[in-house]
């Protein structure tokens, strides 16, 4: 199974990304900003990083990449689609998943080891956990605050589209303590923490970022067979 | 050359963190009368020659687009920075 | 003489006015040092030249100061010490054969003055600066390391400077995605008006990848690409320009360089894959004196003359003169030399990655460089006249009378906790204090996990990153000083500083193999200064003999006090050492702390 | 209730990112009118009762003291909002 992983301009974990497709037994494709082609991909990842310095908004020049039109239109279609920090940016900005990313509410950037708990294995990319598990991954962002209004918020809680949830501490004053959610079919999902940095042992804070993306590859192996 | 500005600020319903830090700081440096404050974006846009109607109508559109985000933010003006308001929206 | 031009003193113009009264002093000339630059080129210098005399022979681009005490370092290499050595001193950076066909390159470098006037970008650009350092040797930039040392924790001007720093480190290197694997917090009063932000970068490359700044090959040309050229760090040379320019005068230039670290990100891909196509002759970061520095340094390496039309300089200011264009500090700028051949290529490189580049000029058989502004000549000098042949000072220095009071001050004077109560007390208030207290304040700004290839970072004593992803090949590095006890004895306290940054690298596993050096000090026409100085450089070149392990490379940053009353306003002597080494794979680093119950503690050493 | 508006922006001669950004992104989204963007800071600050001169003065202190880092930007208006300009400054 192929999952492509975008680079834009100031992408800084693509090659976290496709090292962690590969590590899940996935075949990883570099996918540019600049081509409006999804090289036949079965799967697409956002990676963090700050897209063209995330000056304007985070994720906002991004948004407009000709790659992007591939990946709205794909998403529509059921195409799995992750945006980590950075592509959760992006996905907001593009639409795809309601509500938005604002500065963090006590102003620095911040880099953790980030407890979270898994709300729902109900989308593509977390049938791989269980209902409720514990995970412990890497988060480091300036402006991870996610916000909507509250009947957004609501209808989040009420359709199961609350991915992951933080624990412990609320590390960037998300409304909710919401650290990643799905949109209404569950196959775009975006969370603030990075999965990405726990795949390898010794080189982040365990495998449970793995999950992730053995999920999507497993819903990948059961729709050919 | 002419000027034109935008202004783009949170919508006063979404938290605003930096206009939060700000109202905190302020009585500490004895800036006592504000009770609130927000904190949002000013673009200075430049063009060739004069701003016409055409400039302006493509600023509200880059505004609307690009330069702010609907889910949190409102475009409050786009004017030719001369002073004169946007046309009519 | 064309009256289109009248304001420009072009060599021709100074060749006929040898009276023209020039500026020499307001940019920091001495009397002799403008009359030899008049001997090396046989007449008055024009503004341009000048300006990149002066720029370049002063003491941050000279060394002139400490380039006789340096030469220690030098003296105290021995072949053995050699081994592993690729590219010693004198280059961008020292580059270290670590095995497998790999090497590494890294060096620290300070930006302390600029991180006074504005902490946030002076830090930032800081950080910027010495990451272009090891892109100039063909690296791929892998990690970032930071030595700060403020004023009194309790000081306000401490609350404008530390959070400004800190965000500044942490926003450049975050956004540029290197990972931060540690560094130094200190507070010390001496340092209340002079902070240090002393910032290392490590990268790495195969060896075939080694790259030199030098200009070679007649016809190749000569290519400036990044950032637009702006204002930026000029404010010295401004005396010129308003010389040059009429009554309306140019514009106000910038105090303080803003850095774009996107740009450099994007720079840095961009460089990685023109030295991947095998693109580039010889490549240069520009830093400290812009243009003057990459143009003379790039001909004076090489083997020929260099012709550059300074006019084809893409400007983020069109008001800047030609004396202001060569001496400008914009960030997040290059300069390549590229085949006639491969320029088109070149080309389609930069515009993937939506950098701009111009083709200045070209490598040319002369043995001059040549600047031209609109066809005229307003440089014609030797470049090594300009790069490498400046000034070299004898500093008086001698031990200041009251080292011996301070040394016989010794700590048996002070009281001793002699209870229970007093000793638990006392530790309390050491774990509170500012200098031994948690650094996760600061750690927690920086990103450590970017690359994936982190294996240990705060809160070890040694940081360590994967190389090679296949063999686990990596590196160790420590960045420490101790400015204390540099001040009771200069040459002891640096070989503490290296002695320690080197225990931290061999206790997390890996062979220590070579050393990086930020000396930071006071005024060097203080002749007690200057002791502290040529003390600290002989007990580290000693003591790295000792050890083994050469210094490759490092930064000088003098001048750092705040008043002229000599070692009484100076920063204690502040020698920063950072020691790098090889662990053949990385997962078997040692993390510092025990971990389980029940395991053994031993203490090794005396 | 008062509202005062300040007007942040960074210097011209100082490099701005931000600006930079915007710029290259208009013309791909087919804006192609314009030559220069620069991104400022815009801000709003509630007052219990009018906007007297007291309070833009007080207002004008806390632009120059906090709310604008005087190397590398400047505030270019303190005004209410309803319009009036400043006093005089
Ligand atoms: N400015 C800094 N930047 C990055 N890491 C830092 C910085 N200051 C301290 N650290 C890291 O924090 C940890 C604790 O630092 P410190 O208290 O100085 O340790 P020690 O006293 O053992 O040398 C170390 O891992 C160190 O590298």
């Amino acid at each position: 199974m192929k999952v492509g992983v975008v680079t834009f301009p100031g992408s800084l974990d693509d090659a976290d990304a496709r090292r962690a497709v590969t590590l899940a037994g996935g075949e990883a494709v570099a996918l540019w900003h600049a081509d409006a082609d999804l090289k036949g991909v079965d799967a697409v990842v956002l990676p963090g990083g700050f897209s063209y310095g995330d000056y304007l908004r985070c994720g906002a020049i991004a948004r407009f990449a000709p790659v992007m039109t591939e990946v709205v239109r794909g998403a529509e279609g059921g195409l799995p689609v992750l945006g980590i920090c950075n592509g959760f940016q992006v996905l907001c900005e593009s639409h795809l998943l309601p509500g938005a990313l604002v500065r963090n509410d006590h102003q620095k950037f911040i880099c953790r080891d980030q407890r979270l708990r898994v709300e729902t294995t109900a989308t593509v990319w977390t049938s791989d956990f269980t209902e409720g598990q514990e995970i412990t991954v890497p988060l480091k962002n300036g402006e991870g605050g996610f916000v909507a209004d509250e009947a957004t918020l609501d209808r989040l809680e009420g359709e199961g589209r609350v991915v992951f949830r933080y624990l412990d501490v609320n590390p960037n004053g998300s409304l909710r303590d919401i650290a990643g959610i799905s949109n209404e079919r569950g196959n775009v999902v975006g969370l603030m923490p990075h999965p990405e940095h726990a795949v390898e042992e010794l080189f982040g804070p365990g495998l449970d970022g793995l999950g992730l993306f053995t999920s999507v590859l497993k819903a990948g192996l059961e729709a050919i067979a | 050359m002419g000027r034109v500005v935008i202004d783009v600020m949170p919508k006063p319903e979404i938290l605003d963190p930096q206009g939060k830090a700000v109202v905190g700081a302020l009585p500490r440096l004895g800036f006592d009368l504000f009770t609130s404050v927000r904190q949002g974006r000013r673009f200075e846009l430049e063009v060739e020659g004069d701003v016409t109607p055409e400039v302006l109508a493509q600023a509200r559109q880059a505004a609307e687009k690009l330069l702010s985000n609907p889910v949190i933010e409102d475009v409050v003006s786009v004017r030719d920075a001369a002073g004169a308001p946007e046309a009519s929206a | 003489m064309s009256t289109g031009v009248s304001t420009l003193d072009t060599v021709e113009k100074a060749a006929g006015t040898p009276e023209h009264p020039q500026p020499w002093s307001e940019l920091g000339l001495k009397a002799d040092e403008y009359e030899r630059i008049r001997e090396i080129l046989q007449r008055r210098p024009t503004g341009a030249e000048l300006a990149m005399y002066s720029v370049m022979w002063s003491e941050h681009c000279s060394y002139k100061s400490s380039k006789v005490h340096l030469r220690t370092f030098g003296d105290h290499v021995t072949d053995a010490m050699k081994e592993h050595l690729m590219v010693g001193i004198g280059e961008n950076a020292g580059v270290v054969d670590i095995g497998q066909g790999w090497a590494v390159t890294f060096k620290v470098e300070s930006h302390n003055h600029p991180s006074y006037i504005e902490p946030y970008q002076g830090a930032a650009t800081g950080v910027g600066g010495i990451i272009r350092d090891i892109m100039a040797m063909g690296a791929r930039p892998i990690a970032v390391m930071d030595s700060l040392r403020f004023g009194a924790i309790d000081h306000p001007d401490t609350a404008r400077v530390v959070p400004g720093v800190v965000s500044g480190v942490g926003g450049y290197g975050n956004c540029i995605g290197l990972p931060n694997i540690g560094g130094e917090v200190v507070f010390d009063p001496t340092y209340q008006g002079n902070p240090l932000v002393n910032a290392l970068c490590v990268g790495a490359m195969k060896h075939e990848d080694l790259h030199l700044a030098n200009a070679r090959g007649v016809g190749n040309l000569v290519v400036l690409f990044g950032a637009r050229t702006g204002g930026d760090g000029i404010g010295g040379v401004s005396v010129l320009a308003s010389e040059t320019f009429d009554a309306t005068g140019p514009s106000k230039r910038p105090a303080v360089q803003v850095g774009d670290p996107f740009q450099e990100k994007v720079l840095i891909e961009c460089c990685l894959e023109l030295f991947q196509a095998g693109l580039v002759e010889g490549i240069q970061d520009l830093g400290g004196a812009g243009l003057s520095c990459a143009t003379s340094e790039l001909a004076s390496a090489g083997d020929g003359g260099m012709l550059i039309h300074l006019d084809r300089v893409p400007l983020r200011d069109p008001s800047l003169s030609p004396e202001e264009i060569l001496m400008s500090e914009s960030q997040e700028r290059m300069m390549a030399v590229v085949t006639p051949a491969n320029v088109e290529a070149f080309l389609a490189v930069t515009a993937k990655w939506d950098v701009e580049a111009a083709v200045l000029g070209e490598v040319t058989d002369g043995d001059h460089l040549v600047v031209q502004w609109h066809g005229e000549t307003v440089v014609d000098v030797p470049p090594r006249t300009v790069a490498h042949d400046g000034p070299v000072y004898q500093r008086p220095y001698a031990r200041p009378q009251s080292q011996d009071a301070l040394q016989a001050d010794t700590p048996d004077a002070l009281p001793r906790p002699g209870s229970d109560e007093e000793l638990r007390a006392t530790l309390l208030r050491m774990v509170g204090s500012p200098n031994l207290s948690s650094r996760a304040w600061v750690t927690d700004q920086y990103d450590r996990y970017v690359m994936g290839g982190t294996a240990l970072a705060t809160p070890d004593d040694a940081g360590v990153v994967r190389v090679d992803e296949e063999t686990n090949l990596g590196v160790a590095l420590s960045l420490d000083g101790n400015g204390r006890f540099a001040r009771l004895d200069p040459r002891t306290g640096a070989a503490l500083a290296l002695a320690e940054a080197y225990r931290n690298v061999a206790a997390s596993g890996a062979k220590p193999l070579a050393v990086t050096d930020c000396l930071n000090f006071g005024s060097p026409e203080d002749p007690g200064v200057m002791w502290q100085f040529a003390e600290a450089v002989q007990g580290l070149a000693l003591a790295c003999e000792e050890l083994g392990v050469p210094v490759t490379g490092g930064n000088v940053s003098l001048y750092n006090q705040t008043g002229d009353d000599g070692l009484n306003s100076a920063i204690l002597p502040t020698p920063v050492i950072g020691v790098l080494g090889v662990l053949d794979d990385v997962r078997r680093r040692t993390p510092s702390g025990w971990k389980d119950a029940g395991q053994n503690v031993y203490l090794l050493g005396t």
